[in-house]
């Protein structure tokens, strides 16, 4: 299970991510209250996320195992992608 | 190397074994694994027989929904055309888009996971083979019965996307809203079914020292499908129960003069609708990403990206479900979210193109049909790619929105996706069922007439939604400029069809069933499914420790045919295969499998017969059709969970693995939990509609209970888990009878009855009816779904005292009594959150 | 009086109350001729008199003009009617003044219409020498042989009918000296409008006797003929027209939108007698019908359609295209 | 240019066809859209043909250019950062639009309720106070230059408000009341169509919004808010279809400004006469479709809520349609 959770930590913190802010959106509307959760929910998940990637990279080059290896070449992958959409996710706070 | 289970990985290097094998085991082997004969192959739940009749079966259904595409297209071709009058023509589009979705693309999808996926992973069969035998024909008998309303005028006529108010009784008071939502019930069953076939046998039932490093591409694919359809289909299924209590029993949960929303059924229709489309996509992709490598005669490039963009699409495509709904009125900042994600989603399936191209580029192509139907699928799915890009951009998703465009769009991301790769697979793998393969020439025929056909509907069909027409018009007047384009898209049509049709002919020609001399490896995969093969499926398990064992080690084939690896024979006497471990594949205990059995066909048959039955309102007929459905299946189970003489087994080179596991280690355990990930989800989308309703119209919420019943209530749930567990400890105890555990569950089982009684009578105590408001109906709909899980509780309570009275709850534990055990847990976690969730929100002590 | 009447009577012909009250105010408010005078109203009625012409033969000898009259129309026209076996009496019809006389279904009690002439084509029917000659001497004189049935306004002469009709058959019913019932076994076209003709009739008997001889000869169908060339039209253009005025919200066109039923079908408008049950089907004549129907056809249920000449005229070359052979 | 083979209609002119009304917009709510579409189908023009290009290599390359393209390299090049960049651009560009498009209502615009209807638009023109000074139905009329704020409403079923040439669509929702502004920078015609399914006819549910010189506007709002109306033509049919509407059933459904006429069922017919189409965008308007609408418009757009007055004579079809037509 633990394996799982590192494999896709990158995914589950956009999921928390992406409903944290969709929830505050329906609560809040548009207004500021929605777009400083937002902001703050967003930069939380991106410093959870760049963790993540950066941790799975570190143990991606120490790792012997190559499945060890392998299961960090994922997780840092999927904290890269998590990034790249949390970023995305986090725009409309500023654009609208 | 370290281990996951306690296994040596040591141990693999005993094989492959050296030595003799014993004369006979091989005819054993055989013996076993035989398929009935005549009309008992009906009965036959071998992958193997299964599979084909699947694929079968969604073949027809996608030929009967092109076939009224076809005649909606002529019906297009000119204005005011008059082949199909209004209400035919909106029965036609509804059962198009239905079909294609439901009857088409998921099950043919779960079809070639049921055929392909045992032999991918050198497995005997799934897990499951009886569930995947009673999946199958519950989708058969429903699926025709659904398909025949068309011919009584009694097909849904809502479109497939079932938008209440529209389809509630006062804009549709017939019976085609209901074919629809019942009609679709078996669907769901079945493609839940499969998902748990699916997941589990990807997880657990892996050749030994297949990791998930290894694991084939496909495999990959099907774990993400079938984990999107554990999430997803919920939604859609708790939709079409609201729906439906709104249509028998005026629960207004999408009426808005009683505090209903219509909205609701969008966000839960979309938060399956769209997943659903990469549920498609997926296994398809992976099937490309599995071809590729054999047509271009090298390795997959990039074959970690490929597995992070399939783990990636099966989280990002839940955050995309309202880009269905832009032009609801949604908040903008939601909105953006959802374009935001939307975008996100795209760079997986970018990631796979270039993939495929790099390794086309690494490798050389040759141009056969597989690889011609690739290479379109793949050109057809970027352009659709690349309007599906726009459309996620909310402006311009305003304009296109509900136009041709949008037809155009998901056409292509359709065709090219899924239908493309789906023609590729059957030419790729036709060897493997088949005892000759299908001709080359006519292949490139059927290509060249498919793509261009294609194109010829679908490119035009963008302009014609920039000019204007919306989608599900069954005419347009004249003076507009759409008579051209709409003009070519039904030639285009046409010319599919007759790619379609030549397919059919060539299938005729050349498709010969077999399981035993089958054509074979016509275009050299490295993958294990072309292992030689017969009904048990590989003569003996392989080791793997490559992703393409078979252009790694040239001998694997011969070794594996002469027994020289895991189970090579049959050391129980049973049908078996070996569960091995999720992450690393080790293997854990050999699982006796169930053979051919009527009990599965009989209890698809009365599923399929109650939804359909019930239908129709012939309720007396439907409830003893449903009474006959649940006997087969507890028919069915009986026979199951029962531990053998060798409790050890040798499965090759002297390993010994246990062949009775209970506990958290076994695949009905692994089941259970992703069945009860699949009740959680559609109690999570209860609650989701909960604070929905609460949050559109707060000023119906008027009645609240009183507080103070919630600790009796929530009591009772908690003694029925604690009995509950204490019964599983107990059971584990030398001195206490069997029935000691037995009776303390059952006792439990009753609490939670009691608990869930209490629960729905404080509530109606306060004279809050189903009807009264979207408060109402919403903590009904609650009960409802807590009051289905009693009454599965109440028939596993029988099923359970009656296997304790024929002593075979064995002691010191037993999977029924843990499944029972787990199921009851669930039911008093979700009862007792249900109880806290109605009395807190919004009322509060 | 006149109300009262219709009241009564709609109760059996029309069971939907809601119409029997609509028929019942309207009558309240007009003279019952005026609610019945018009065919355009009573589509059913008028669905039949297009199922005959469609199944209609028109059969003479010869083409030979008859009592030495001219015919009007297209030369091309003419010539046409000369090699044909089985075309075409024309005829000129006088529709005297008729009263307004009980019937057996409000719908049917006629008003006076204005004598017209015009030419006609006779439905499944011969000309007998004998009767050729009483036409030829008394051309005014002709009725068309079921003109009753579908166009009803016609009427009837004792002393014509003692010359070359023969008494009411069985079959034409009789119920009543001087009154017609319809033929075609509906009841809506039993309307029998008891009018009078100033001409005689053709009896249905005695053109089927003359029919008889014929029918080995009619047998052998004429080459498809157009029988309206209009070469100077377009009758695309003409359908764009249609398209575009809306004339498919009355009339049952094929190739135009939408299929309307409050004024007849003219799905095989080619093969039509009349237009309007009173004008010559002529394309001139109906050229200038569609765009101003009510100046031809007073009273006519069809209003005046903004069309272009030329576009009436493109207009009646498509209606040419509907339904000939 | 585009062949024509139609001679377009005065629906068809309005409704939509070459060019297509997306990509030729007629007001600021609509511009950048059009905008939008050109730069996006440039953009996938350019990314379809760099994919089919790669493609090429991959497959009839030199072995040196495909063995640049045969690695993990030209994933990360093509499969990620070309699109983040690219994808970048164009999220920020569509949230910034979306962000102007959706501002808040200043509130001192013009305000038109519109309510879906099967299978027809009510429309009423609101006052200051917010409430309806005018009704109307399947024409809206617009001044030119100025936005005009719709509360779009449904009394049904879901329906989409859409004018491809004004702006995007907005769904008309039970229940809900969605803000959308329209605004037509020229007078003219502009048509529009349903464009969420709902049900039976949802194909022949159409309509049209007629933009006029704000001063042209002026005097038609006045004229018709003034409460004398005026005064009709002469016709020796219109006494009898004035009472024909009233005792023939129309009026049960229909209202006519200044008559008894009060039914509000259908759609308000207090100027019929002026509108450009009949059955809700689907028919030229005039005497001869009035009749075939009257006498039976089952047949014409199958499923609608008006029964066919087959028992009205083509005199009383007259007439009705003559008094009908005066309704200005």
């Amino acid at each position: 299970m633990r394996t799982w959770a590192y494999l896709l930590g990158g995914l589950i913190v956009w999921t928390v991510h992406f409903f944290a802010v969709y929830v505050a959106a329906s609560i809040f509307l548009t207004s500021t209250t929605a777009r400083v959760v937002t902001a703050l929910v967003t930069f939380v998940c991106l410093a959870a996320a760049t963790t993540l990637t950066l941790r799975g990279w570190a143990g991606r080059v120490g790792a012997t195992d190559p499945e060890r290896r392998w299961i960090h070449t994922i997780a840092a992958l999927s904290g890269a992608t998590a990034f790249l959409a949390i970023a995305w996710q986090g725009l409309p706070a500023l654009l609208i | 190397m370290s281990s996951e289970t306690g296994f040596d990985p040591a141990l693999y290097e005993r094989f492959p074994t050296t030595g003799e094998r014993p004369a006979g085991e091989f005819d054993e082997l055989n013996r076993i694994w035989a398929a009935p004969t005549g009309i008992a192959k009906l009965t036959a739940v071998n992958n193997n027989y299964v599979g084909v009749w699947y694929i079968a079966t969604a073949f027809l259904f996608f030929v009967l929904a092109g076939v009224l595409a076809l005649v909606m297209r002529a019906q297009l071709a000119l204005p005011l055309q008059g082949i199909l009058p209004q209400e035919t023509y909106n029965q036609f589009f509804t059962m198009h888009g239905t079909i294609m979705m439901f009857l088409f693309a998921v099950p043919i999808m779960e079809a070639l996971g049921v055929l392909l996926l045992p032999q991918m992973l050198a497995a005997r069969d799934l897990p499951f083979p009886r569930l995947s035998a009673y999946a199958f024909w519950a989708y058969f008998v429903g699926g025709l019965c659904f398909f025949a309303s068309i011919f009584f005028g009694l097909a849904p006529n809502g479109g497939w996307f079932m938008y209440p108010p529209l389809t509630s009784t006062t804009y549709s008071p017939g019976i085609n809203a209901d074919f629809w939502l019942l009609g679709i019930g078996f669907i769901e069953i079945s493609a839940i079914a499969g998902a748990i076939e699916i997941i589990v046998g990807v997880l657990r039932t892996r050749a030994p020292g297949m990791s998930l490093r290894e694991m084939p591409i496909f495999a990959w694919g099907m774990l993400v499908f079938a984990g999107m359809i554990v999430i997803a289909f919920p939604s859609v299924i708790l939709a079409t129960l609201l729906l439906e209590l709104e249509r028998a029993l005026n629960w207004p949960f999408f009426d808005p003069t009683r505090g209903g929303d219509p909205v609701l059924w969008q966000h839960l229709f979309w938060f399956f609708g769209h997943p659903e489309v990469y549920i498609i996509f997926l296994p398809a992709s992976a099937l490309v990403s599995m071809m590729i490598p054999a047509l271009a005669r090298t390795r997959l490039v990039g074959h970690n990206l490929i597995v992070l963009a399939f783990l990636a699409t099966g989280f990002i495509s839940f955050g995309v479900w309202a880009h269905h709904m832009f032009a609801t009125g949604m908040p903008a900042l939601s909105v953006g979210f959802f374009a935001a994600a939307s975008m996100a989603v795209s760079v997986p399936a970018g990631i796979q193109v270039f993939s495929w191209i790099a390794t086309f580029a690494s490798g050389k192509p040759v141009f056969n049909t597989p690889t011609l139907f690739v290479l379109g699928g793949l050109v057809t799915f970027v352009i659709g790619g690349l309007t599906g890009v726009m459309v996620a951009l909310v402006p311009f998703d305003w304009q296109v929105h509900d136009t041709h465009f949008i037809v155009a769009h998901l056409h292509y991301v359709l065709i090219g996706g899924a239908v493309f790769p789906l023609f590729a697979v059957f030419y790729y793998w036709m060897g493997m069922t088949s005892r000759r393969p299908l001709s080359e020439r006519t292949g490139k025929w059927v290509f060249w007439l498919m793509f261009v056909g294609m194109q010829v509907i679908f490119l035009p069909m963008h302009l014609t939604g920039l000019m204007g027409m919306p989608r599900r018009v069954y005419t347009y007047l004249p003076g507009r400029d759409w008579e051209i384009t709409n003009m070519i898209s039904t030639i285009g049509a046409f010319i599919f069809a007759a790619g379609v049709l030549l397919f059919l002919i060539e299938l005729a020609r050349n498709f010969r069933f077999t399981v035993e001399d089958d054509a074979g490896n016509v275009y050299g995969g490295g993958t294990l499914e072309w292992l030689p093969t017969g009904l048990y499926s590989t003569r003996s398990i392989p080791v793997v420790n490559s992703r393409y064992p078979l252009w790694d080690d040239p001998g694997i084939c011969k070794d594996v045919e002469e027994g020289r690896y895991f189970l090579p024979n049959a050391p129980t006497g049973h049908r078996e295969t070996i569960i091995t471990s999720p992450v690393r594949a080790e293997p854990e205990y050999v699982q006796i499998m169930p053979g051919p059995s009527a009990w599965p066909l009989l209890a698809a048959v009365f599923t399929a017969g109650f939804f359909v039955i019930l239908t129709i309102q012939a309720y007396g007929v439907a409830l003893f059709s449903g009474v006959l459905a649940v006997l087969c299946v507890l028919r069915w189970l009986w026979d199951t969970d029962r531990p053998i003489a060798v409790e050890q087994a040798d499965v090759g080179a002297g390993i010994m693995l246990p062949t009775y596991v209970t506990g958290p280690r076994t695949h009905g355990w692994w089941a259970m939990i992703v069945l009860l990930v699949v009740i959680g989800m559609i109690f999570l989308m209860a609650v989701f509609s909960y604070f929905y309703l609460y949050g559109i119209h707060p000023q119906f919420w008027m009645v609240e209970a009183q507080g103070w019943w919630l600790f009796p209530i929530v009591g009772l749930y908690a003694l029925a888990a604690l009995l509950a567990w204490l019964g599983r400890r107990l059971l584990a105890r030398e001195d206490v009878s069997e029935w000691t555990p037995s009776g303390l569950l059952l006792w439990g089982m009753v609490a939670a009855g009691a608990a869930f009684i209490l629960d729905l009578w404080s509530w109606r105590a306060t004279g809050l009816t189903g009807d009264a408001s979207g408060q109402g109906a919403i903590i009904h709909a609650l009960f409802t779904l807590q009051g289905c899980l009693v009454f599965i509780l109440a028939l596993m309570a029988v099923y359970l005292a009656a296997r304790t009275g024929r002593a075979l709850i064995i002691k010191p534990c037993n999977n029924t009594f843990d499944l029972i055990t787990l199921f009851t847990w669930y039911l008093a976690g979700q009862g007792a959150a249900s109880a806290l969730l109605t009395r807190l929100v919004p009322g509060g002590f | 009086m006149v109300g009262g009447r219709l009241r009564a009577q709609s109760g059996i012909g029309r069971p939907d109350a809601f119409a029997a009250k609509a028929v019942a105010n309207c009558a309240r408010l007009q003279p019952a001729c005026r609610i019945a005078g018009n065919p355009q109203g009573r589509s059913r009625a008028l669905r039949h008199r297009t199922r005959l012409k469609r199944h209609g033969r028109v059969v003479c000898r010869d083409g030979l003009t008859i009592g030495g009259r001219q015919l009007a129309g297209y030369v091309l026209h003419l010539g046409v009617l000369a090699q044909a076996r089985c075309i075409a009496l024309h005829l000129t019809i006088e529709v005297p003044k008729f009263q307004a006389r009980e019937t057996r279904r409000p719908c049917a009690v006629a008003e006076s219409v204005e004598t017209m002439a015009g030419e006609a084509r006779i439905d499944r029917t011969g000309v007998a020498a004998a009767q050729r000659d009483d036409l030829s001497r008394r051309p005014e004189a002709i009725v068309r042989h079921r003109f009753h049935g579908t166009a009803r306004y016609q009427r009837r002469r004792k002393d014509e009918r003692r010359d070359g009709a023969p008494p009411p058959s069985s079959r034409f019913g009789g119920h009543d000296r001087g009154t017609y019932r319809g033929t075609h076994g509906s009841d809506c076209t039993a309307l029998a409008p008891g009018v009078r003709e100033k001409g005689f009739i053709l009896s249905p008997w005695r053109s089927f006797a003359a029919l008889l001889p014929m029918l080995s000869i009619a047998a052998c169908e004429a080459p498809p003929v157009d029988r309206h060339p209009m070469p100077q039209a377009d009758p695309e253009r003409g359908r764009l027209a249609m398209n575009r005025t809306g004339c498919g919200s009355c009339h049952r066109i094929p190739g135009v939108w939408p299929e309307g039923s409050v004024g007849p079908s003219l799905e095989a408008f080619a093969q039509q007698t009349l237009i309007a049950g009173r004008l010559p089907n002529r394309a001139d004549v109906l050229a200038e019908f569609v765009r101003d129907a009510p100046r031809y056809v007073p009273g006519t249920g069809m209003p005046a359609m903004p069309l272009t000449e030329e576009e009436a005229r493109d207009v009646a070359a498509y209606l040419y295209t509907l339904g000939g052979r | 240019m585009w062949p024509r083979i139609s001679t377009r209609s005065a629906v068809g002119d309005a409704l939509g066809g070459w060019p297509p009304p997306v990509l030729d917009p007629a007001g600021p709510y609509a511009d950048p859209l059009a905008m939008l579409s050109w730069v996006l189908f440039a953009i996938a023009a350019l990314v379809l043909l760099v994919v089919v290009a790669a493609l090429w290599v991959a497959l009839f390359g030199s072995a040196r250019r495909k063995g640049r393209l045969g690695g993990t390299r030209a994933i990360w090049i093509g499969g990620v950062a070309f699109p983040a960049v690219v994808l970048s651009a164009l999220l920020v560009w569509g949230l910034s639009l979306t962000g102007s498009l959706t501002a808040p209502i200043r509130g001192d615009e013009m305000r038109v309720k519109v309510t879906g209807e099967m299978w027809w638009w009510r429309i009423a023109y609101l006052g200051r106070d917010g409430q309806a000074v005018l009704h109307d139905a399947n024409e809206l009329h617009i001044p030119v230059g100025q936005p005009v704020v719709l509360e779009l409403e449904s009394a049904d079923v879901i329906h989409s408000f859409w004018v491809p040439r004004l702006s995007g669509k907005l769904d008309m929702i039970p229940g809900r009341t969605n803000m959308m502004r329209i605004q037509a920078d020229e007078p003219g015609v502009f048509g529009g169509q349903c464009a969420e399914y709902c049900g039976g006819p949802h194909a022949l549910m159409g309509f049209v919004v007629v933009a006029h010189e704000p001063e042209d506007f002026a005097r038609l709002m006045a004229a018709r808010t003034a409460g004398a109306r005026p005064p009709l033509p002469a016709h020796p049919d219109l006494a009898r279809g004035a009472q024909l509407f009233q005792t023939a059933g129309c009026a049960a459904c229909h209202r006519i400004a200044g008559t008894g006429a009060n039914g509000i069922a259908g759609p308000d017919l207090s100027f019929l006469g002026t509108r450009q189409t009949l059955g809700a965008g689907i028919l030229p308007n005039n005497r001869g479709t009035l009749m075939g609408w009257i006498g039976n418009s089952q047949a014409i757009k199958p499923g609608n809520r008006m029964p066919p007055y087959s028992m009205l004579s083509s005199d009383d079809l007259r007439a009705l349609a003559v008094y009908l037509e005066a309704q200005r």
